[in-house]
């Protein structure tokens, strides 16, 4: 049975796919069938995962690879294939798992709206491109599959297309994403130009194994940084993270599965993926590449965590954090711990969308209200969201022992502290992980105690259909912490194929101690802070922010972004109107030279042909010379309209190509 | 492939050519360019690719050169008043003929007969096109319905 | 006897600048879709010679790329000739220097 | 083309040798020139191929000719040409003398070349389609691999000259007749060529010899292996048959020439020698078209029974070609001229899809093993695509009486 899922492992994706198309042929009347044909394609394939998750149990360092020839042209065939190992597994699981949730949440979630049925369509067919990311065993499939999560992230994003922020939210996205991609499709030529091939395993001839990778030589660095920038597009990373803030416009479901939990993890997985090319050539586990992942990480999570504080959207305050954790975990790749990158990102997927999901019934509950500000007093009126809500945040801001985040979080700074480039990124971190205590702190604070504010009258609790996946996620957030601890560090194993034993003593280690002590004083600032927060006090307004009222400046300066969107704008525009600049310089001062040049090679078939005929050698003179200046002229109008000209111009190119090989011999 | 035959072809062809390039009247250049074909058909011929000419025949003047002459037909009104040659054009060809002949003559590795085989036959093209050209084939398929439909299009009538 | 090589090549390189001469020298349209197309047989004239004169002339490529190029080049004229109907009945002419709408 | 594969004049089988009797005079003739060089005997080879092909098939036209008009004749209840020659045979004759006497008028404003070269193009085309056919045992002219190919690359060319004459002679109704004639020869190609494929492809080869040989056995030793014995194959013949005549502009399909609207067509301003020509190479096409029709369907020059192999081969050829130029006399002499809309109407409306049927009946017919059960199955494919597409075409329309209007 395993075997056989192992043999037809593209099923898994092929599911959902076909749910969708189903789907997108249904009327709109037939919303509750299209539901429940989606949530049953997500069933099917978290069964088909967890089969195919058996056997890679079985044995260590487990992998099924089965490759077949997509097409063949002449006598050069281009291969893609499907992998099973660990990493795919668990990807698999935790992308299946999370999905069918939210896919349930989002039945109730999105009741009456009038695109339903559409919605459900794309959400099957964004987990169908994602599933078949993970287990593609070509760098180009990966990368197709790509192209389509990103293509479903823009089509939700975009879902209410009425609202314009939303359609430009979508573009921001689509467009961001491609500058990312445009790096990614330049890497994979490059390493197929190099390598030969874009199977990562192909039985020693894959451009992850020995063969391959000698081949790559001095140019892996390029690759992999080219390769880096999809990563960086697609998971938000710092000069590309803009659109991922905005992408909060979608409904929160989209934002849950999409944003949160499994798309932006993808380019974390690309890089784990690929990391036997990140890693080629290191010294003690460091090379050029990943040390600008490490700074890229860092750089991106302190900046976002920083940024969330300032925030007043429920769901930007959570978007920004993704960032500091997606940041979080490419540090963690980049100093060498995949494994625990890897870690953090499933529990992270856990307990972010369970918090998204959250902040979704919240909002469902205060009839779309978004602004923190104006809620509050949550806590009685929706028990099990705030229950839930509560763990999220827990684990989200890395509680130890109990929390599925504490662990995770432990370990990457754990490997973070031994990085021996430098230890500036392990105090940054810790400084991240109080500023993560501390937003979420406010958050809570602002949205679940005091009282009731405008936005909160009338909030009720949520039905069942969206409960329920909240408590589930709750207690996968809980639960998944024990595999995870490093007194049994069996995930750990699994990822890095060694087998995990017993251990008590490891439980306790300084390390958790700190960060207990740092988790607290993030804790503490954030209730001394806040803990008059949405109240009057102090000649402080009650919409006014404590920080706000105590650092003005500050406060502007990260409620707005750190300015780095109008940055862009500034940039972009200046850069295209200087490039206008130069070509127009270039028309008039160089090509002009150019063609002008193209009249003299003219003059010289002038004299050619004049020397041809001795008797009407005057005629043919000046014919040539008209031809000539005919020819100049023709020219120098480069963009005459004239298809002619533009032949003339070919042959001339021909010719001189001619000539040059003439110079050659 | 007797040389005498291959000469005498080239030169037909050489001729009808220069014919269609340089005649007044647009529909004796248009036949014209049929016959150049026809001789190019030939010299497929004796070059042993015998489907090759025929189907160069078959697609030229019983598509392509009807087409042409049907246009011709179809913008009448505009025939004959061809106003001119232009004669930097005449000259670039002359020298890309130029230079073109200089390269066939230096290289030295061109001067070669040609080896002894049958000429190739239906069925091994056949065989090709089905096996490893088949994408190919598919491919060019989709083009001609795309051009056929792009056609069309253009030519339909614009209702108002 | 036989003639060589050279002696194919230099009877495609005359029709492929002849074809050249017509697509640049005259103004009508249809001139120029001739030229194009006598060029493009030129090709197929190359294409052939050196598949026949190869040492081993088995596969057929070729061959096979001439009669891709054969096809191709009934659709190109296909769609060229219709562009010119289509031209003649907007601007009421076909000859290509009256047509310089993109003049930059 | 030499056929090495007869040896000697004089066969031991007289019968053999009357078959192959054509054959060793070629040989015989060749065998004066052995010393020449090879070019030289290929040449000669040709020629005499040439040589043959046109004194008999001119003879066939001017035969048909005289036959056709004395069918007619009778069809049409009174007596043919009885005056020039016993039963009037030496008419043709007269006719040629009358032809060759005539003024050879060229219109003033006609262009003068295009006018002159379009007969003469035409009448090549008609004859060169003639060279691949095989008229008997080892006698096909020219022997080329793929010579269906050549047969319809040729036969394309006539749409060309057709034009030309319509241009060149610069008169409205010829290039009406030139239009009609091109617009019926197009559409009507297309259906010619794919009711080929099926024989091309259950053979699987494009040589007419091989489609002949592949004719050959007889089936429990009395029904022939003929293809028209298939359903495909009858469906195809009779598509072929119905394309053949509007590729030949015979009635009911003679539009082009319809001298009740436009004069004659495209042959309007021809007169004398350069009309004959037109004239001959219609005919001659229309026995190109048979004949290949007889290649493809009716087992080419093989005798219908066991019993009758000792009549020569050529003779079955040329009886087969009989019968078909028969039923075309016979269909002019009955049916009525169609229009042009329901020409076009019929060709990519029925006859086109129909064709795409027989293709797929072949290949029907040959994965379910070429026996009884192909032939059912064919027959089923052949029979659904009929009646969906007489359902699909009927319009429905009653015919009225018709209702006269007369000006007031």
């Amino acid at each position: 049975m395993s075997r056989w899922i192992a043999d037809h492992l593209w099923l898994i994706p092929a599911v959902p796919f076909a749910a969708s198309l189903v789907i997108l042929s249904l009327p709109n009347r037939l919303h509750k069938s299209a539901a429940m044909l989606a949530v049953a394609g997500q069933i099917a394939a978290l069964a088909m995962s967890f089969l195919a998750f058996l056997p890679t149990l079985q044995a260590p360092g487990f992998r099924a690879v089965q490759n077949f020839t997509w097409f063949t042209f002449g006598d050069n065939a281009l291969r893609l294939g499907w992998l099973l190992d660990p990493l795919a597994a668990v990807m698999l699981m935790m992308i299946t798992l999370v999905g069918l949730c939210i896919f349930v949440f989002s039945t109730g979630y999105m009741t009456g709206d009038k695109n339903f049925v559409r919605f459900f369509a794309y959400l099957s067919f964004f987990s169908g491109a994602m599933l078949g990311l993970v287990i593609s065993n070509s760098l180009l499939l990966l990368f197709i599959c790509w192209e389509l999560v990103g293509l479903a992230s823009y089509l939700l994003i975009g879902f209410w297309i009425e609202r314009p922020s939303a359609a430009a939210a979508a573009k921001k996205a689509f467009i961001t994403t491609r500058i990312g991609d445009m790096g990614f499709f330049l890497g994979l030529l490059w390493l197929y130009g190099r390598s030969g091939t874009l199977l990562f395993y192909d039985g020693g001839h894959g451009c992850l194994e020995g063969a391959g990778l000698a081949m790559l030589g001095a140019s892996v660095t390029s690759i992999a940084l080219l390769l880096f920038c999809g990563a960086m597009g697609k998971s938000g990373q710092f000069p590309l993270h803009v659109w991922l803030p905005d992408a909060m416009e979608g409904p929160t479901p989209v934002s849950a599965l999409i944003h949160a939990a499994t798309m932006v993890a993808a380019g974390v997985f690309l890089v784990a993926r690929v990391y036997p090319i990140f890693s080629l050539g290191a010294n003690n586990g460091v090379t050029s590449s990943l040390t600008v992942v490490v700074w890229i990480g860092v750089t991106t999570a302190l900046m976002a965590a920083l940024i969330a504080i300032a925030q007043a959207d429920i769901k930007r305050i959570l978007a920004y954090s993704t960032v500091s954790q997606l940041g979080l975990m490419m540090v963690s790749l980049g100093v060498g711990g995949v494994a625990a990158g890897m870690m953090h990102l499933l529990a992270h997927g856990f307990f972010k969308a369970l918090l998204f999901l959250g902040s979704g019934s919240v909002i469902h509950g205060c009839h779309g209200e978004q602004d923190i500000r104006k809620m509050g007093g949550l806590r009685r009126l929706m028990p099990i969201t705030f229950s839930t809500y509560a763990i999220g945040m827990m684990a989200l801001s890395g509680v130890p022992l109990f929390f599925s985040g504490g662990w995770t979080k432990e370990e990457i700074l754990h490997v973070t502290a031994h990085w021996p480039v430098s230890r500036v990124p392990y105090f940054l971190l810790l400084i991240g992980v109080v500023l993560t205590a501390l937003y979420m702190t406010r958050q809570v604070i602002y949205v679940f105690f005091g009282d009731r504010r405008a936005g909160s009258q009338h909030a009720h609790e949520s039905s069942r259909v969206m409960t329920l996946p909240l408590i589930t996620l709750a207690i996968c957030a809980i639960l998944f912490s024990v595999v995870l601890t490093p007194a049994w560090p069996w995930l750990d194993g699994y990822l890095t194929d060694e087998s995990a034993h017993f251990e008590f003593a490891r439980l306790i280690e300084p390390t958790v101690f700190l960060s207990l002590v740092l988790v607290g004083m993030g804790f503490g600032l954030g209730i001394w802070m806040y803990r008059k927060a949405g109240v009057q006090d102090r000649g402080r307004a009650a919409e006014t922010d404590p920080l706000e009222f105590a650092q003005p400046k500050l406060f502007r300066f990260l409620e707005n972004k750190m300015w780095i969107d109008e940055l862009y704008a500034r940039t972009v525009i200046a850069f295209s109107w200087m490039s206008a600049r130069l070509s127009d310089w270039m028309d008039r001062n160089f090509w002009d030279r150019l063609v002008r040049g193209l009249g003299g090679i003219g003059q010289l078939f002038g004299v050619l042909t004049a020397s041809v005929d001795e008797r009407g050698i005057n005629a043919g003179v000046d014919e040539t010379s008209v031809g000539t200046r005919g020819l100049g002229r023709l020219m120098s109008a480069a963009h005459s309209g004239q298809i002619q000209t533009y032949l003339g111009v070919i042959a001339i190119g021909l010719l001189a190509l001619l000539l040059f090989y003439a110079w050659l011999a | 492939m007797s040389s005498v035959a291959f000469v005498i072809i080239a030169i037909l062809t050489l001729a009808a050519a220069l014919a269609a390039a340089t005649l007044q009247k647009l529909m004796h250049a248009a036949l014209s360019f049929a016959a150049t074909l026809v001789g190019v058909a030939a010299l497929f011929f004796l070059l042993g690719a015998e489907f090759v000419g025929l189907v160069l025949i078959f697609v030229y003047i019983g598509a392509v050169a009807v087409l042409i002459v049907f246009t011709i037909l179809l913008t009448r009104r505009d025939v004959g008043k061809d106003r001119g040659a232009n004669w930097s054009g005449a000259l670039l060809a002359i020298g890309v003929f130029g230079g073109l002949m200089w390269a066939i003559l230096k290289t030295q590795s061109v001067a070669i007969v040609a080896p002894h085989i049958r000429s190739i036959s239906v069925k091994r093209i056949g065989e090709a096109l089905m096996t490893s050209y088949v994408w190919p084939l598919q491919c060019v398929g989709l083009l001609l319905t795309a051009a056929l439909i792009g056609a069309l299009v253009l030519v339909m009538e614009e209702k108002r | 006897m036989t003639p060589t090589l050279q002696v194919v090549l230099i009877v495609s390189a005359a029709l492929f600048s002849t074809g050249l001469l017509a697509a640049l020298s005259r103004r009508h349209a249809i001139f120029i879709l001739i030229g194009i197309e006598m060029m493009l047989a030129a090709a197929n004239l190359n294409f052939i010679a050196f598949w026949r004169f190869s040492p081993q002339p088995q596969p057929p490529t070729g061959v096979m790329i001439a009669i891709f190029s054969i096809a191709i080049a009934a659709a190109e004229a296909a769609v060229g000739l219709a562009l010119v109907i289509a031209v003649y009945r907007h601007y009421r002419t076909t000859s290509v220097d009256q047509l310089d709408q993109l003049k930059g | 083309m030499i056929n090495e594969s007869i040896d000697g004049f004089l066969h031991p089988d007289v019968s053999k040798s009357v078959d192959q009797i054509f054959v060793s005079a070629k040989q015989w003739l060749l065998s004066w020139l052995t010393a020449a060089p090879g070019w030289v005997l290929q040449i000669a080879s040709s020629l005499i191929n040439i040589c043959a092909l046109l004194f008999v098939f001119l003879t066939l036209f001017a035969l048909m000719s005289v036959l056709e008009r004395k069918i007619l004749g009778r069809i049409q209840n009174r007596y043919g040409p009885n005056r020039v020659g016993p039963f009037g045979l030496l008419q043709p004759v007269a006719d040629g003398i009358k032809m060759l006497i005539k003024e050879d008028i060229v219109p003033a404003r006609a262009d003068k070349i295009v006018h002159f070269l379009a007969p003469i193009l035409i009448a090549a085309a008609a004859i060169l389609a003639l060279a691949v056919i095989p008229y008997g045992r080892n006698m096909t002219p020219f022997t080329i691999d793929g010579g269906i190919l050549f047969f319809f690359a040729v036969g394309s060319t006539t749409e060309l000259a057709v034009f030309m004459a319509g241009w060149g002679s610069n008169n409205k109704f010829s290039m009406l007749g030139a239009m009609r004639a091109i617009a019926q020869m197009i559409s009507y190609e297309l259906p010619l060529i794919i009711t080929v494929l099926p024989v091309v492809m259950v053979v699987g080869s494009l040589t007419p010899d091989r489609i002949v040989a592949a004719q050959g056995e007889y089936t429990y030793g009395v029904v022939p292996r003929w293809f028209v014995f298939t359903p495909w194959g009858a469906a195809a013949f009779i598509l072929f048959f119905v394309s053949g005549l509007v590729e030949s502009n015979r009635t009911p399909f003679d539009v082009p020439e319809g001298e009740s609207e436009i004069v004659a067509g495209h042959m309007t301003e021809y007169s004398g020698f350069k009309y004959a020509t037109f004239f001959m190479a219609e005919y001659i096409g229309m026995f190109a078209i048979t004949g290949l029709a007889v290649t493809l369907f009716l087992g080419g020059w093989h005798s219908p029974a066991p019993a009758l192999e000792f009549i020569p081969s050529y003779v079955w050829f040329f009886a087969k070609l009989s019968v078909l130029l028969f039923v075309y006399i016979w269909l002019r002499g009955t049916l009525p001229r169609t229009r042009v809309d329901q020409i076009m109407n019929f060709a990519w409306k029925f006859i086109l899809p129909m064709s795409f049927a027989c293709v797929i009946a072949a290949a029907v017919w040959h994965y379910a093993g070429r026996g009884l059960r192909g032939w059912l199955w064919s027959f089923f494919v052949i029979a659904i695509v009929y009646t969906a597409l007489s359902m699909l075409l009927d319009t429905q329309r009653k015919f009225a009486p018709r209702v006269y209007r007369f000006a007031e």
